[in-house]
């Protein structure tokens, strides 16, 4: 499958709806290079012929209604078409296919989080989708107005805090997985995405913020750029639909720099552990947090809020992930832990990493 | 025009023992209290072309910044708050004051023959208005850091530490200002024309701006009730934008919109009424179509509430209010159009000179026309979502307001420079600095529409490395710009200090402020006039009132008179 | 008629750039209706706040409302009501030439309008006391979000909330009382600040015609005041039962 | 002079109407008369009807002041367009600003709508309190509701909603029994004395500052 060329103006078509809007794009350009070209022209013309020299002079205007009223009233003819056919081409953008894939997608300051279903998240800033099956974003913002933007798909909508608005696509090509350096590296219409943690950096689609959302005071991420909204970039892959159920079974991937780790998933689970905030509550070294410390729980003996007790074994910790408030500790009731969402593998790596903590 | 007998043309030889406006009172406080139409003029374009070099050198900034990806001369929250100040003051403290205030003030009443507004203590309070509201905006940009672009967006704004409520303070403030001068620009368009100026006559420039005013009424409250909402949501919170309070921040954007697109045609509008005086001017010729094109200022005017949420297809509204709002969005090229054509007819069997305020009337038409075709695609739904938020906005919006708003504000600067002033100026140097200006402005934001359908989003710091091209040339084009200004102020300070004086018409216009002494009266006419023909009537004008005090000096096509 | 610009040639009253006393009088009176249309926008934004959290939000309106004391605000209509007819019987008695009438009503005028803040202070401050206020404040007796409000407010709000037409049930509040009161207090207090500037510019006028400024002739001063002021009438008459007259 | 200007042909002559002091009068009484109206209206309780009512009545009221106190029924033409102009533009106003407001989430499920009707679940970013107990709080504190049965009695709650007649209340209804549910819970975890004293405003105020960004 080769990857289609973009134009001086536009960006390569990589989505169904990308044809129809550039249709419409081009058909407005000419009428515009035509209306320029008249209007323009005859101004020129006009400056030339009738310049002032001796010898002319200007002829008093008159009036006349008949031209007048045309060019009122032709024009209305082309705008209603135009006017026509770009809400039909947006309706199909705006009215999803009822087979669409959903994935719910969190804006933040400055971050993309996505969501696919089954619940699985994926990485900070990286949305897999499949190619040749429609997929729709639900978003939504948890603190300012964002938007999403994929130029190559044509489509963009706003992220609006505690409101769902929605966009759909549909994928047609393949992003070119390859390692880069720089942009330079990449197919048109891509972009060297983020470093990982081996600072292997790979091509994908770039997914804007398109609504303004600020930038604080020195504030940087983990590459040491500064954060604010030019740099709230996502990565968009597009992968086999086969890639696509793989991933939403087993949950991302375990990050490539675990593979030579002494033992690769603990390591994933560590990774998991700061990125998805676990260290806001719990310690690792014993020290008093509002959740229980994970230093030497796996395999202790827990004595709950209600009287009973049990051991900490792996059903334990996978249903006090999934279901926070189903045992709680004594000492920690009006603790109020959200629900989180892991795949079977993330949960067996967050165990792993647990294991680590009790030898 | 004939004054009525017993007056004539005051003849370019006596009037330098006639009293002016600019002497026959002297001292601050004449100045400062002046009830004079013409001294608040000045007063007003001192002040907006000081804010016009403020938001330009933020522009300068802006641009720099942007010459290479990534860090090029400050921190990303500055570039915010730099951008935010581009926006803010070119908007608030320049564009939309800038004609009205500025030369509205000044002309108005002149071309009603008048001896001023109807309401001169008003009018003084609105300059003085749109000084507090200066400085409170001075205010707000050294307390703190707004930046939260122009449009104050909530629930952003609202988060934002509290120097946007000096900022919000400040528009509001400024609001009043225009809302004062559209009162009293009504009253004195309405009431206060010379005998004989009946509406059939009337300069479009006063059409003009009379739409100008109607629109500055109906709209400007609503922004008022706006930013007074968001300081009491920041102080009170009282919750009705800020969605972590129960409120909707997607109403905060009707709100907004409801004012700031009819501002769009308060800014547009004007432009427009002088670009009418330019081309008649120099074409010789009365403005082909005079009631359609005055109709078309009125119609611009209306449609223009009805259109205000195009600058939302993408916010998540009901997809019925998009498809409304597109609709009628399409409305606008209509009246727009019209204009044009009636432009460009009226250079067909004219006699035209390219002296520099046609330079600017010519490439008013050339650029508005981009600015209007390019509208186009952004009143397009399908095509909108691709390109709103991008560059291709930004482009689209600076050649209407740069290259319409600002083309004819620096035209009708040009041109009635030496009525306000009593001085010419060096017209090859305004030809060299019309040049820099017009091919700096198409090279800075040609480029733009270009990054911008290819996708770059705006208000970004940062950027791919695919835009770094497009992005330099853009940055080349804004110097060359600056450039253009640079010698342009030049131009201006020199004729100020050295310039030869003004004969009454150095452009053998048939307006009627040039019947008037240079610099005028300080009653603009030593004597009620009486019109007796329309403004643009070349072919009633005696050779008199055409071509008297003309001089060679200052007129290189004086030839033509022939 | 091309006339002598140096001279003055009318009456007193008659600006140098006027010609005549009718041209000043219809100016004026342009101008006045342009600003008043201003007003209608201006406020025009918080009726349609009003108008889209009311869809919304039924029972924080209907129980927001029901916290609102009818009565008073009924005593206020009245009051502002009356004060219209005094302000257009000032603008009778000018265009009459009768000076003291006209002082009489326009007094009379400015005594209703304090009546009218009087009532707004008893009904602020008891808000504000108990701690019926906007957003993040709602519940935060005098604006204190670190103490608890007092007995009164739970009492007050639990008889609202059975007295109100659309109702949750006993003792839920809906959310979204404090955008109620948000837009309550923004579109009172906005509309007493018209009432407060509007008792200067009174005030202002009257002391024009102690001194005799006004006459038969010419009283477009007093026109006009009594024009804002019956502006100021027009809002109240929505606001009435806009805000307190919710079932 | 002053004889060239067609539109006051009389120029020292201002003509304005002067009403009677029967006349204003009249207008007065009518005006009170109304408000009686309108507050009697308001006592009988019209439900539904109270809106359209209360405009109406109010919409008389406001077309006597401008009509008979202001003269605009005896005002020049312009002015009488200008002016009641106005109220057209409001109305544009508020027609489109509501044709958004009332129809979002129709064309596209979900897109506008600020409740997930599948799954319940609220937009990020709605405000804290709703997310956690939706759109109705309890009154008092939960601790004070503990004391007074009616309150924290879940089939208490369930029955109220049901017995709501408005449809809003019916829609509502899955998410007071989940908010019932939630304060039996928090009673069975014996929530923190401290936490529960803190009124619910405070937790707004927290929530929402928890929200903002720190930096």
């Amino acid at each position: 499958m080769t990857q289609p060329q973009g134009t001086v103006q536009l960006p390569p078509q990589l989505s169904t709806i990308a044809p129809e809007v550039d249709a419409m794009y081009y058909a407005i350009y000419w009428i515009s290079v035509a209306s320029f070209v008249v209007i323009v022209g005859a101004m020129l013309y006009f400056s030339y012929k009738y310049r002032r020299r001796p010898g002319h002079e200007a002829k008093p205007a008159g009036h006349a209604t008949v031209l007048e009223i045309t060019w009122t009233v032709a024009p209305i003819f082309l705008l209603a078409w135009l006017f026509h056919a770009g809400f039909v081409t947006y309706m199909h953008g705006v009215v999803a296919p009822d087979n669409a894939r959903d994935v719910r997608v969190r804006g933040m300051q400055w971050n993309w989080e996505f969501e696919h279903e089954g619940g699985v998240i994926d990485e900070l800033n990286v949305l897999k989708v499949p190619v040749g099956h429609p997929v729709r974003l639900i978003m939504s913002s948890s603190d300012v107005l964002h938007s999403v933007f994929i130029p190559a798909f044509r489509v963009k909508r706003d992220v609006v805090p505690g409101m769902y608005t929605t966009l759909w696509f549909e994928a047609t090509h393949l992003t070119e997985e390859r390692t880069c350096e720089r942009d330079a590296d990449c197919p048109e219409a891509h972009f060297c995405g983020r470093a990982d943690a081996n600072g292997v950096r790979t091509c994908a689609l770039p997914l804007f913020c398109a609504e303004y959302c600020g930038a604080p005071q020195g504030i940087q991420d983990s590459a040491g750029r500064n954060t604010n909204h030019s740099t709230m970039l996502a990565e968009v892959r597009v992968v086999s639909q086969e890639a696509y159920d793989r991933f939403l079974e087993e949950g991302p991937p375990a990050p490539a720099h675990c593979d030579a780790a002494e033992d690769p998933a603990a390591c994933w689970g560590e990774g998991l552990f700061s990125q998805n905030g676990c260290n806001a509550c719990h310690s690792v070294d014993g020290s008093r947090a509002p959740g229980p410390t994970w230093q030497g729980l796996w395999g202790s003996t827990r004595q709950f809020a209600d009287g009973s007790s049990g051991v900490a074994d792996e059903n334990y910790i996978r249903e006090s992930i999934l279901q926070p408030q189903a045992k709680i500790v004594t000492g920690y009731s009006g603790v109020n832990m959200p629900p989180y969402r892991f795949s079977d593998r993330q949960i067996d790596a967050i165990i792993a990493y647990m294991r680590t903590l009790s030898e | 025009m004939t004054v009525e007998a017993g007056t004539a043309i005051p003849s370019s030889s006596s009037h330098a023992e006639e009293p002016n406006y600019l002497t026959h009172e002297t001292g601050l406080k004449s100045w400062l209290f002046t009830l004079d139409h013409k001294r608040i003029g000045l007063m007003y374009l001192v002040s907006v072309l000081l804010m016009f070099f403020l938001g330009g050198v933020m522009a300068l900034l802006v641009r720099t910044e942007l010459l290479f990806a990534g860090e090029t001369l400050m921190e990303a929250d500055t570039y915010n708050k730099i951008f935010t100040l581009h926006g803010a003051i070119m908007v608030f403290l320049f564009i939309i004051p800038a004609i009205p205030g500025a030369i509205g003030n000044f002309f108005l009443p002149i071309m009603l023959g008048a001896k001023d507004v109807a309401f001169p203590r008003l009018n003084l309070l609105s300059f003085y208005i749109y000084c507090a509201g200066t400085v409170l905006a001075l205010v707000a940009i050294v307390v703190g850091s707004v930046d939260t672009g122009w449009t104050f967006y909530t629930p952003y704004s609202t988060r934002a530490d509290s120097s946007v409520i000096w900022m919000t303070g400040a528009a509001f403030v400024l609001g009043f200002s225009s809302i004062l001068t559209g009162v009293n620009f009504i009253s004195t368009v309405h009431k206060m024309r010379a005998p004989g100026l009946h509406w059939k006559r009337l300069p479009l420039f006063i059409w003009g701006i009379y739409a100008t005013s109607i629109v500055q009424v109906l709209a400007t409250p609503v922004l008022a009730i706006t930013l007074f909402l968001l300081i009491m949501e920041k102080t009170l919170s009282v919750g009705v934008f800020d969605p972590a309070l129960g409120g909707d921040p997607v109403l905060f954007q009707h709100f907004f919109w409801f004012y700031s697109h009819p501002a769009v045609y308060i800014m547009i509008l004007p432009g427009m009424a002088i670009v009418n005086e330019l081309i008649a001017t120099f074409s010789h010729r009365k403005i082909f179509g005079y009631m359609f094109v005055a109709m078309s200022s009125l119609g611009l005017g209306l449609v223009g509430f009805l259109v205000w949420a195009h600058h939302m297809f993408t916010s998540g509204m009901s997809e019925y209010a998009t498809m409304v709002f597109s609709a009628l969005t399409f409305l606008v090229a209509i009246p727009s159009g019209v204009k044009i054509f009636n432009w460009v007819a009226t250079l067909y069997e004219g006699s035209i000179s390219f002296l520099s305020p046609m330079l600017y009337g010519l490439s008013f038409l050339v650029l508005f026309t981009i600015g209007g075709v390019t509208g186009l695609f952004l009143a397009t739904l399908a095509t909108d979502i691709h390109l709103h938020d991008t560059y291709f906005v930004v482009a689209h919006f600076h050649y209407v307001m740069v290259g319409g708003t600002v083309f004819g504000f620096v035209g009708g600067l040009h041109y009635w420079w030496p009525k306000m002033t009593g001085k010419m100026y060096d017209e090859k140097l305004a030809k060299v600095s019309w040049f820099l200006v017009f091919v700096g402005f198409n090279v800075t934001f040609l480029s733009q529409f270009v990054m911008g359908s290819q996708g770059m989003p705006r208000r970004y710091y940062d950027y791919l490395d695919q835009f770094q091209p497009l992005h330099m040339a853009s940055s080349g084009g804004a110097y060359i710009l600056g450039l253009g200004f640079i010698i342009m102020s030049f131009m201006f300070v020199k004729s100020l200090r050295s310039g030869a004086k003004a004969p009454r018409n150095p452009w053998a216009s048939a307006g009627y402020e040039w019947m008037t002494t240079t610099p005028p009266h300080p009653h603009n006419f030593e004597e009620t006039p009486v019109m007796t023909r329309g403004p643009y009537d070349y072919h009633l004008c005696t050779e008199e009132e055409l071509w008297d005090g003309f001089d060679e000096d200052f007129q290189p096509s004086k030839k033509a008179k022939a | 008629m091309a006339s002598d610009a140096h001279a003055h040639h009318g009456p007193e009253y008659l600006a140098h750039h006027f010609e005549t006393p009718a041209q000043q009088f219809d100016a004026a009176k342009l101008g006045m209706w342009a600003f008043l249309a201003q007003e209608i926008l201006f406020f025009s934004g918080l009726f349609i706040a009003y108008g889209i959290f009311r869809t919304w939000y039924p029972e924080a309106f209907s129980v927001g409302s029901h916290l609102l004391d009818w009565k008073m605000g009924g005593i206020n209509t009245v009051v502002l009501l009356v004060s219209s007819f005094t302000a257009v019987m000032a603008v009778q008695k000018a265009q009459l030439g009768d000076r003291k009438g006209t002082s009489f009503f326009l007094l009379l005028t400015i005594g209703f309008a304090f009546g009218f803040m009087i009532v707004k202070y008893f009904e602020y401050t008891h808000k504000i006391h108990v701690g019926i206020l906007p957003g993040k404040y709602w519940g935060c007796p005098g604006f204190d979000c670190g103490s608890a409000p007092p007995e009164a407010f739970f009492q007050e709000v639990e008889a609202a909330i059975n007295a109100a037409y659309h109702t949750a049930g006993p003792n839920l509040v809906p959310y979204h009382i404090r955008t109620f009161y948000g837009i309550y207090f923004v579109m009172t207090g906005l509309h007493g600040i018209h009432v407060l500037v509007g008792i200067g510019i009174i005030l202002w006028v009257w002391r024009r015609n102690q001194r005799g400024e006004f006459s038969k002739d010419f009283n477009t001063p007093v026109d006009l005041v009594a024009l804002y002021w019956h502006l100021v009438d027009l809002i109240w008459i929505y606001l009435f039962p806009l805000l307190y007259l919710i079932d | 002079m002053a004889h060239s200007h067609d539109d006051h042909a009389d120029g020292y002559h201002v003509h304005a109407h002067v009403s009677t002091t029967k006349f204003n009068l009249a207008i007065l009484g009518a005006l009170l008369f109304l408000t009686l109206v309108t507050v009697g209206a308001y006592n009988i309780r019209l439900g539904d009807w109270n809106l359209f009512v209360a405009i109406v009545v109010a919409t008389m009221k406001a077309g006597l002041v401008m009509g008979f106190y202001m003269h605009l029924h005896w005002e020049k033409g312009f002015n009488k367009l200008f002016f009641l102009g106005s109220f057209l533009f409001v109305a544009i106003f508020l027609g489109y600003t509501v044709n958004d407001t009332s129809h979002r989430g129709r064309q596209q499920s979900l897109s506008g709508l600020r409740v997930d009707p599948a799954t319940g679940q609220y937009a990020h970013g709605t405000a804290a309190l709703i997310t956690e107990h939706g759109p109705f709080q309890p009154l008092r504190p939960v601790e004070a509701a503990a004391a007074t049965p009616a309150a924290s009695d879940e089939g208490e709650v369930e029955a109220s909603a049901a017995a709501g007649a408005d449809e809003a209340v019916e829609a509502e209804a899955g998410e007071i029994e989940a908010e019932g549910v939630d304060v039996e819970g928090a009673e069975a975890e014996g929530v923190d004395a401290d936490v529960a004293e803190a009124n619910v405003a405070d937790e707004a105020d927290e929530a929402a500052a928890d929200d903002l960004p720190e930096e």
